[in-house]
């Protein structure tokens, strides 16, 4: 099952400014690509149009050969996952986890989940008592609850250390394995591999 | 005669001060309005001349 | 855009606004002569029915004004042209004022009548939610940081506020036969002879003229400062 | 199949933290107590005060509760990612406002016979007054969302919502009082149903984009 991302000269706008323009690549499955960019040169933009959070922008980005700005339907194939977790602070890891399972109403079993995100000791723990990298960690386990093919992962490794990393690492793996496709932003080199890269500076509007 | 144009057999309390009310707040209404306006006019002519 | 057309008519009556405020102000004195010294007291009620000249045309207009209000807004759905805002914008506070008048004067007017000052008299009570509504449209535009934002939404509002009114109408109106002692009916305009007549029509006059001019002023602000804001931008 | 997932997600989001889930009935007990203290324990129209004061408790238990339905979502991001998933946006909407009820009215009618024995209340005035309850409770809680949806964006959340909703729930608390007027109050909850629901789409679209 393969999958194909196209954007060709996409522009995206922050208020009435335009922050890069001609941004223009394709993506075939089982293909990481590192989005690098200093701060505010539009990364997370460019994530959050491609996931269909921000609709106002120009040009277009084909998935399979369909417009995302007319299928809106296809969303549901695309994941973001923010800097910001959204995570209920008041809850226990494992209530979060199930009221995510309800909204992609995924059949998955949560504990080969938590295996996989090295969470499983954490269950029963209220998130604010967790460290950033444990809440990140909880966040990204909505990428193998949902079904989606296209991960959009913004700065995922912020509160990562070196294991935990590779944790990512693998999951990433046989998601594209599997068709899928993964876009992730950084603004330092990581040791995270990836098969092609865009530079944000190079597309950017100052 | 003005006496009991303020007394109004036992109303006039009421009267005048229900009257005294509606053109008092009539009063700093339109002040309040009119100087806030010539303000913003004032405001708005400063900021075409800077713009020129 | 449709946005110059009002533009040049309001910098038009701009220039007509001292002649409108001087005039209202003279039919507001020939009102008050009217109403104190050339009407006959109430048979019954005496003296103290003369505030009926100012508390009953300030409920008429205050009710005037949120209708107002709310066609603007619905207007601006239909034809979503940003001056609808501005007019709903504008007559939001000096309605607010006229209600508040309104129940001001109906409580003093209510102290010689019924001996309290304030009974939960239908028309009353609906002036006093009416006042919540004002309230509520008027807090929209000040919480809601955004401008678009705080304009779609002051006009939604002001929408669902207009469709409570004869909700809200209906409902004070049963409630009020199942709790009313008939001496409080009294407050509704007494059999209106036609000498007290005249007064009533003449403030009523006035109170427009004066809606009408603070209505210009409001308006003008408004655009100023939409245009202060477009300069900034 | 998602709607009902939606349901149920709301509905474990309120009994996880059970402070709100249980805060409606405990209202209505706090208060229901307090009367005798208030009134003297011989008081003839126990029934109209019972009556009155479960409207009350109704109304309060929702406007406390109000920033759950939508604001919690919204801030954390995953008002967004529900959007996202393609469920139509009056279902989203719809799923909200039903499991907005349940976690408010529910507990309050459970309470209700209970409670009446407290007061004398006969079954029948019970009945009567939980039929009055289920016409008229899911109005309130339509209108609630409604302007929560509707002021998703304002600083001053708190007071300002309560000024818009509080002239809105006078018709349902007006006939709410009276045991003869469940159609009416079943009529207002249909309307206020209907206009919460257009409202509430309205202020998501606005919002979501």
């Amino acid at each position: 099952m393969s999958n194909k991302l196209i954007i060709n000269d996409l522009e995206c706008f922050r208020g009435e400014k335009i922050i890069f323009k001609r941004l223009s690549c394709n993506i075939e499955s089982n293909q990481t690509v590192l989005i690098r960019g200093t701060n505010g040169s539009g990364k997370t933009s460019f994530l959050r149009t491609i996931a269909g959070y921000i609709n106002k922008y120009n040009g277009t980005i084909l998935f399979n050969d369909n417009d995302l700005h007319h299928e809106k339907s296809l969303l549901s194939n695309f994941q973001f996952i923010g800097q910001k977790n959204s995570l209920k602070e008041n809850l226990t890891v494992l209530q979060n986890i199930e009221i995510w399972k309800l909204i992609y109403s995924s059949k998955k079993n949560i504990n080969e989940i938590l295996e996989h995100l090295d969470i499983g000791s954490l269950l029963n723990k209220d998130i604010n008592s967790l460290s950033d990298g444990q809440k990140k960690r909880v966040s990204l386990s909505r990428l193998l609850l949902s079904n989606s093919m296209v991960w959009l992962l913004d700065e995922p490794l912020v509160f990562l250390d070196e294991d935990k990393s590779n944790l990512l690492a693998n999951i990433i793996l046989n998601h594209n394995n599997g068709g899928g496709i993964t876009l992730y932003s950084s603004n330092t080199d990581t040791n995270l591999q990836y098969d092609n890269i865009i530079k944000m500076d190079d597309y950017a509007v100052l | 005669m003005i006496s009991d144009l303020f007394y109004m057999n036992g109303y006039g309390v009421y009267v005048w001060s229900a009257y005294f009310f509606t053109l008092i707040s009539f009063i700093i209404l339109y002040y309040y309005y009119y100087s806030s306006l010539l303000k913003k006019e004032q405001e708005l002519k400063n900021l075409q001349l800077k713009n020129e | 855009m449709y946005f110059k057309l009002p533009n040049k008519i309001i910098d038009e009556l701009r220039r007509w606004l001292p002649i409108l405020s001087l005039t209202t102000l003279i039919v507001f004195l020939v009102g008050l002569y009217f109403s104190i010294l050339n009407s006959p007291p109430d048979y019954l009620q005496g003296d103290s029915m003369r505030i009926m000249y100012i508390h009953v045309p300030a409920a008429w207009l205050a009710l005037g004004s949120y209708s107002f209000l709310a066609l603007s807004c619905v207007c601006w759905f239909i034809f979503r042209n940003p001056n609808f805002n501005l007019f709903a914008k504008s007559i939001a506070p000096i309605g607010a004022i006229f209600t508040l008048i309104a129940l001001v004067t109906g409580s003093i007017w209510g102290k010689p009548t019924w001996g309290t000052w304030w009974a939960w008299d239908a028309r009353l009570t609906s002036m006093l939610i009416l006042f919540f509504l004002y309230v509520a449209y008027i807090m929209t535009w000040q919480s809601i940081v955004n401008k678009e934002l705080a304009a779609k939404i002051s006009a939604a509002l002001g929408v669902i506020g207009f469709i409570n009114i004869p909700i809200i109408k209906f409902s004070v109106d049963w409630w009020n036969t199942l709790h009313q002692p008939a001496t409080i009916s009294k407050l509704s305009a007494p059999s209106i002879h036609i000498s007290m007549l005249t007064p009533l029509l003449i403030m009523t006059f006035a109170y427009i003229l004066f809606l009408a001019t603070l209505f210009l002023i409001r308006l003008k602000i408004e655009i100023i400062e939409q245009k202060i804001l477009r300069a900034n931008k | 199949m998602q709607f009902y997932n939606l349901i149920i997600r709301d509905l474990k989001l309120a009994f996880y933290s059970s402070t709100n889930f249980l805060l409606a009935a405990s209202f209505l007990i706090l208060i229901l107590i307090l009367i005798p203290f208030v009134f003297g324990s011989n008081v003839s129209n126990f029934s109209l005060l019972f009556r009155g004061f479960i409207w009350i408790s109704i109304a309060l238990s929702i406007l406390l509760t109000l920033d759950r339905v939508f604001n919690s979502d919204y801030e954390d991001g995953n008002l967004d990612t529900i959007i996202l998933t393609q469920i139509p946006i009056e279902l989203i909407v719809f799923a909200k406002f039903i499991s907005h009820w349940i976690a408010n009215c529910i507990p309050i009618i459970i309470v209700i016979p209970l409670a009446g024995i407290l007061f004398e209340i006969g079954i029948q005035d019970s009945l009567n007054i939980i039929t009055n309850v289920l016409a008229g409770s899911p109005g309130m809680v339509f209108i609630g969302s409604a302007i929560s949806a509707l002021t998703l964006g304002s600083k001053r959340a708190g007071i300002y919502k309560t000024i818009i909703i509080i002239p809105l729930y006078i018709p349902f608390i007006i006939f709410g009082a009276d045991q003869e007027s469940s159609l009416v109050l079943l009529g207002l909850s249909m309307i206020a149903g209907v206009f919460s629901l257009f409202i509430s789409v309205y202020s998501l679209r606005l919002y979501a984009e």
